[in-house]
């Protein structure tokens, strides 16, 4: 027998704290293994962010630094400036990067920084228990919207990949999902097209991922990953929105 | 001793700054500092370092907290209310053990205040404006020169201790311009970072962190900073003048103890014999130095801008054994040597009916 | 040897690598791994295909896949 | 004895520079000096002032609340110091600009049409240095070569085309004095 | 007296707020305070009032700040590294006298720290953390039923000083559930705010401000905030239980206190007689109380959540009149009972021989 | 004679603070002069920033509040959802609006918080003497790019409205200029629009106006107008965004 | 007397739910109470434990360092707190997912299958009940019918069709001791 | 009365109204105001078509512009 899929040596070998089923682990390994597959582990500074990942530092096999909440791209910044032959990246929530953070993720690809961001969309905040997070669907209900998320009291979810699209600063910008085995595959190319943006030096790179959270949803694992096929990519198209190789 | 040149407060810090090997520097604008981002902008690119304005004071130093944790030198500048807003930042950087200069060119508060000098920032800079238990070490300056001594000592101490280090300086003193002998640039490698994350993986890998989720190892983590903290008690540092034979002892630090020097040098001239401490650190505060002036003098007569902050030091110090008596001037307003003269005078008057004088109305 | 390994340890028992194979090839076992969970089992070794559907999609790093060796063909390192 | 010198004027009379290259002069004389600016939002449009202090010892405050001496280049300033310089100080107020009657009786004004007299030396603009150097002159806070030391040497090399006629008004306050 | 219901702390808290007239909450989740962003959420569009989530802290407090200068009786909570990011916000709304409610649930820092219960925020609270010379009053409640009690009367407080106050509880004091009588809601109208803006035009329109750019009238703003906080100092508050015959004298606030209590109980069952003074006020301090006890009792002995900050205020208060000894705990870790106890008999055991005994490790 | 220009009662009798031929004055006379002309002054509360405007508090004739640098529209969000009647305003600048408070700005606008933001695009900090922008143009000399604006050390331009369009809550977007009478008539035309906007309910509106700052650019007041109407305008193209009215 | 509790076990097990109840009870019967729940990321998939005190004076601290009674609802909190439980104290261990053995030989330990009996009285999620039943009436903490009554009262109506299994899970804990 | 006032006590004598008047009508005083500006002035009374142009881009409200009033006009307020 050959072994055709094994752990990667872009993770350690701890079990993380994630609710089972989440596709925070899932993710955690697509970037490990292009880490690992672009050779670049080694010389890798990754910046965790408050929310579940937050203990990311202990999963991610190479040097981490753990950064306040919302403020992982001005961290990055500093760890790319410093360190101008490293591959910096961060990984962060939807809290975390468009709420509290918004200011440092839109500067951060203004500035065309040469960091990767690992964007997890999931809808709420999942480690303070399933709060509103701005990217929640209307009607979602939430703990902080327990009538479902009205536009008229809590607004409009925010399409970050949008949003940045409209910057010169991005190489690349995606948006993929992790409801499926196809779009894993596709999650994990859109990875290392984004770190390929930042080796060649052409700019801010980041790929945010539509996510489950089975917890705070109140789903089961597989009703979660339909909810994302179903709901959020209804809200969040998927695609390539900016993408240096092609010019737009 | 190298030659002495003109140079203004402000910019005097930042030439300091990269003499000390400091390479990153990120800041926003905001006055009565914005000469330093200014000159860093200038500089930087010429020797080889990093100067990023970034969008806000929470950027700055998280972008510091960053390229610390990478091993770099790295400073960040603002005032009073721009400090406030790295407050979360300092705490991290404390938690995290990251070895940063932060300068505060105090201005008039609360809220957006004004913009002239005031020392209303005592409490923030040495009881941490921050959450949790920290403590950052404080250098007061009161002149040129010691903007530019005091700030390379700043980056030797928050690596020798792998802490962030606090300069508090004011409005006058980042504007004026003194002459100035500036050292030769730190010419020794700096010293090494082993915990620095400049990537790696597997075992030798680092990790730059301040959560601690299981409480009792977060409390050994706070027990390890208490000893760090205790630790530098050792650089607690004043300047005495005239304490020989003092009766009354004025304690002020920046550029107020300048003011107040020329009003015990007036007051000397008129028979009352004043002397003069001034803290340079204020954290950890030169306690030892009062408490020994505290057996000695009849009173002592504590001038800040401010409501009445450093005066807690000096009650602390003092303990019971003498009467502690203030005089504050706010709001960007300095007083006169004239008119901390007219305080001593009535301190003077008064003496002999040992009493506790409360602080300052109120704050 | 089996195409799929589960790691009972690591094992949360979400139940996405039986949700997702093809061949309905996995079930869960009835027994509790240390953490509490019911971990993923290969039920039905001969319907697998060694997809890696199942590896895909597990969170927890829980799943190994293997082909069989066709004669002749190196024993490489993980594809 | 310590000078402690204001100078003041509106934003763009360059009181701040000529504040600095009095304080420049001290240091060549090997005195302890320094300079503080007035900053920020008062500027805008508004007054300019700074305080010069050059003396034998350390200086022991930058901030001068009584003046040995003062510069005032406009009306405004005029009203705002005149009551900060101590009795037997000297004015030297720009009369092109300000009144020439001054409400003390208790200084030594100079009354100097400093504008006028720049515009004489062919530059306008360097009503300052005229000033500056008529105060020099009453005062004797500085010596003439040292102020003009101090202008050449902080002259950078793409203002240099200015240099000649800075220096011309400088000497063209001290003659005024000499004059006066 | 009304019925008494079992009530989780942070929801009795939320409660409190709306039946004392509050109708403005805008607030950032975060451990351990997520219920009452939550509660406020379900709650206030019931009783026609505003929930926001803020998209930061910053916003939060900045939201109180427009809601308060409109007139709203306003809250904002959070815990430490979120009240670090509000420094800038309290600062303001101390400079333009808004009346406010700000809570703090604390947990352990630095950083990051952990979620667990801690009382390593006291500095910032009582000092301001942020920059200026500004007071806030702070209440220390020790049960769901002052969690609901003190709440209350902090907007009554904020409004007859138009200042912001804080509540400063802990994760246990959060988490917990206690049975409540819950007063009946404020029937009262609010007090009339003839400053709030809420549109006027011409010259009875209003402005709310804390730019004085003007250094003497930034000056006569800090004298009469300082006049005001003053003023306040009349609320300084403490319980104290079995100080009568007390000869060691325990301080502690919070849920510490109940702690302490235990041990103060355990101790007198030995023969210690130990009494407690528990600051219900954290600012003003109950200095009163402890500078009387100070004449009376043979030592002190201060237990906190933290490395020793509050035993700085009684230090003060003591001013060298008896020895001040300290205990603590961090990072999350709550003493038990016994371990007080054992510090007690420590305390006991050393009476006699005066001596001041340092605060805690360096803190 | 018939007077047929006038003060308005939209404006305080004040003079300002604002340098010779800044063009913040004209934008006061503008939104001044909408304010009384559409008779909402008396329930009016605007929200002053940290700025060169920071003083607007004296020179609007309404309620003002004072803002923390960056917060205006979190403050006044606060008054908006207290005060239901009153028509809530925020006068920014440039680094106060898409620097600091971008967070802030987002956030406003995604939840289509009703309230309206005069932004002054001056291309530069113009109280603090003159330092880079998050819209200062590439290539622009200023205190802190003392060799211009370089996109590989101070990023890119933001061009907000196009940022802002990408969101659902705004109901009117427009961006114009202040470089000459025609361009002054359409500004006032879109201040209109986004109060217009407001008193029916459609949403959060901005109008960003290309303005100049004589001092700090070191041009005279004429010579700056051409310098928006040359210089930015091609970075920062006119026009309106998004419009209620016209559904998009 | 004053009864200071702990109970543990795993996230699903309604465990805090549980301790709330106790209290609830213990409020009804005139006592002073206090539920204190562990809180945080610990909880996520891991252990939910919460301490509940009932007195008859006000609670001194919510706090339980030495337990006078536990209820342990599987391995790890068995593990975890039966050292906290203090020599003579009452520990109600579900063996359905915990060892019976103990090793503290100082206790009143109850071996009782809770999962398994909850089973056979129609829902198997209601263990915690069983658990509650059976600890109530090892200590005669609180009296059945109150624990009946805070039932009801804590029972929102959209849970009203769970009541009846609830109250019969209880009864059937209360009943098992009987028995032991 | 002229078509155009411009308050010499309101001016910052920026030159705005002087660059953007069509007819050159407008030109600038040669003393300094109290703020020390040389304030605008009408230069060309004549010249001048009220068309307002100074006054919408002067930044300090320094301007204000009438028209003739035509035989039978009422004579109302503020346009
Ligand atoms: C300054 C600050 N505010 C708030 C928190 C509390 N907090 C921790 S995680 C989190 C939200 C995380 O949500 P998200 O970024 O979406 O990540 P997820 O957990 O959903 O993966 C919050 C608000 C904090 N730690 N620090
Ligand atoms: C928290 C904080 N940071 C910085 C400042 C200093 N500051 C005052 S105004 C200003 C920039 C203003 O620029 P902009 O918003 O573009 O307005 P302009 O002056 O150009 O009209 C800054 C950084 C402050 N007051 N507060
Ligand atoms: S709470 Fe949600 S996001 Fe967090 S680990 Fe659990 S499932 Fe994942
Ligand atoms: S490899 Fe494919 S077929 Fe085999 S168990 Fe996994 S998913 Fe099923
Ligand atoms: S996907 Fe992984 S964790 Fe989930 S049940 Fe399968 S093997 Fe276990
Ligand atoms: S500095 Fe610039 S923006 Fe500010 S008032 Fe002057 S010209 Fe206007
Ligand atoms: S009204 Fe028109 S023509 Fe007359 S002065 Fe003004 S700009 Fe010139
Ligand atoms: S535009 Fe106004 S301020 Fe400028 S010169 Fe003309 S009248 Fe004076
Ligand atoms: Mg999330
Ligand atoms: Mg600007």
């Amino acid at each position: 027998m050959r072994q055709i899929f094994a752990g990667t040596d872009g993770l350690t070998q701890s079990t993380t704290i994630y609710c089972p089923g989440c596709t925070h682990g899932i993710t955690h390994r697509l970037v490990g293994e292009v880490l690992e597959e672009l050779g670049v582990t080694g010389r890798t500074v990754g910046v965790a962010s408050v929310g579940c990942s937050v203990l990311a530092y202990e999963y991610f096999n190479c040097d981490m630094q753990e950064a306040a909440h919302g403020r992982a791209p001005a961290v990055a910044t500093g760890i790319r400036r410093v360190l101008p032959e490293a591959v910096v990246f961060t990984y962060q929530g939807d809290g975390d990067l468009a709420s509290i953070g918004m200011g440092e993720t839109i500067h951060a690809a203004a500035r065309g920084e040469r960091i990767t961001v690992i964007f997890i969309n999931n809808a709420n905040y999942g480690m303070t228990g399933g709060q509103l997070a701005p990217t929640t669907l209307l009607g979602q209900v939430t703990t902080t919207t327990p009538g479902g998320r009205s536009a008229a009291t809590a607004g409009y979810p925010i399409r970050v990949c949008e949003l940045l699209a409209t910057l010169d600063g991005p190489a690349y910008v995606a948006r993929t999902s992790t409801h499926n085995v196809a779009e894993l595959h596709r999650t994990k190319k859109a990875i290392r097209a984004a770190f390929q943006a930042q080796l060649e030096g052409a700019g801010f790179s980041m790929v945010e991922i539509l996510s489950t959270c089975p917890t705070n949803w109140g789903m089961d694992p597989v009703r979660a990953m339909e909810f994302v096929a179903k709901e959020m990519t209804a809200t969040y198209p998927l695609g390539e929105f900016v993408n240096w190789r092609r010019g737009n | 001793m190298a030659e002495r040149i003109l140079l203004k407060g402000n910019e005097a810090l930042g030439e300091a700054a990269i003499l000390a090997g400091c390479r990153f520097f990120a800041g926003y604008p905001i006055t009565p500092q914005n000469e330093i981002p200014a000159y860093m902008a200038r500089r930087m690119p010429r020797v080889g370092g990093v100067f990023i304005q970034a969008e806000s004071e929470l950027a700055a130093i998280n972008m510091v907290y960053g390229a610390a944790g990478a091993g770099a030198r790295a400073m960040t500048s603002s005032s009073s209310p721009g400090i406030s807003l790295k407050q979360e930042g300092i705490s991290y950087l404390a938690g995290a053990e990251l070895p940063s200069v932060v300068v505060n060119i105090v201005r008039g508060g609360p809220g957006l205040g004004g913009i002239q000098p005031a020392q209303s920032d005592y409490f923030q800079a040495t009881r941490g404006g921050g959450h949790g238990d920290y403590r950052t070490p404080v250098f007061a300056p009161n002149s040129v020169q010691e903007m530019v001594d005091l700030t390379m000592e700043a980056f030797e101490v928050a690596d020798a201790y792998r802490n962030p280090v606090l300069v508090l300086g004011d409005g006058i003193l980042g504007q004026m311009m003194e002459p100035v002998a500036l050292p030769p640039a730190r010419e020794a490698p700096l010293p090494p970072k082993p915990w620095a994350t400049t990537g790696a993986k597997g075992p030798g890998r680092r990790i730059i962190n301040s959560l601690y989720l299981d409480p009792v190892v977060l409390e050994q983590r706070n027990l390890w900073l208490a000893e760090k903290y205790a630790r530098m008690r050792g650089l607690a540092r004043a300047e005495t003048v005239g304490m020989e034979d003092a009766e009354i002892c004025l304690v002020a630090y920046g550029a107020t103890s300048r003011i107040v020097k020329g009003a015990m040098q007036m007051a000397r001239r008129e028979g009352i014999r004043a002397g003069l401490i001034r803290p340079v650190t204020l954290w950890p505060y030169p306690t030892v130095s009062i408490r020994e002036a505290a057996g000695r003098v009849e009173a002592f007569l504590v001038v800040e801008l401010s409501l009445g902050q450093m005066v807690e030091d000096v009650r602390l110090a003092v303990d019971g054994k003498a009467p502690v008596h203030f005089y504050g001037r706010t709001g960007g307003m300095v007083p006169s040597p004239r008119e901390v003269l007219e305080k001593l005078r009535e301190v003077a008057a008064g003496m002999g009916k040992r009493r506790v004088v409360a602080a300052g109305a109120g704050a | 040897m089996p195409r799929v390994v589960f790691d009972p340890e690591r094992c949360k028992g979400c139940g996405l690598c039986l949700a997702f194979c093809p061949t309905r090839a996995v079930g869960m076992d009835e027994g509790l791994n240390r953490m509490g969970y019911h971990p993923a089992v290969l039920l039905d070794e001969a319907a697998c295909t060694s997809c890696a559907a199942c590896a895909w999609v597990c969170p927890d790093l829980a799943v190994e896949v293997y082909v069989p060796v066709k004669a002749g063909e190196r024993r490489a390192g993980v594809g | 004895m310590t000078h402690e010198v204001i100078m003041a004027g509106h934003g763009g009379q360059g009181v701040l520079y000529m504040g600095t290259l009095l304080a420049r002069a001290g240091m060549l004389e090997g005195k302890e000096v320094s300079w503080l600016p007035s900053y920020g939002a008062e500027q805008r449009g508004g007054t300019a002032n700074c305080a010069v202090v050059i003396g034998d010892e350390a200086v022991v405050s930058p901030v001068v609340y009584e003046a040995t001496g003062a510069v005032v280049m406009n009306g405004p300033s005029l009203e705002k110091f005149a009551p900060h310089v101590r009795p037997g100080g000297v004015l030297v107020v720009n009369t092109s600009l300000a009144p020439e009657r001054v409400e003390r009786g208790d200084l030594r004004v100079v009354a100097l049409p400093a504008n006028r007299l720049a515009e004489e030396t062919g530059d306008g603009r360097s009503a300052n240095m005229v000033a500056l150097g008529a105060f020099a002159a009453a005062t004797g806070i500085v010596r003439m070569d040292n102020l003009l030391e101090a202008l050449r040497q902080a002259t950078p090399a793409r203002r240099r085309h200015l240099l000649a006629g800075n220096e011309r008004a400088l000497r063209r306050g001290e003659e005024w004095m000499g004059k006066d």
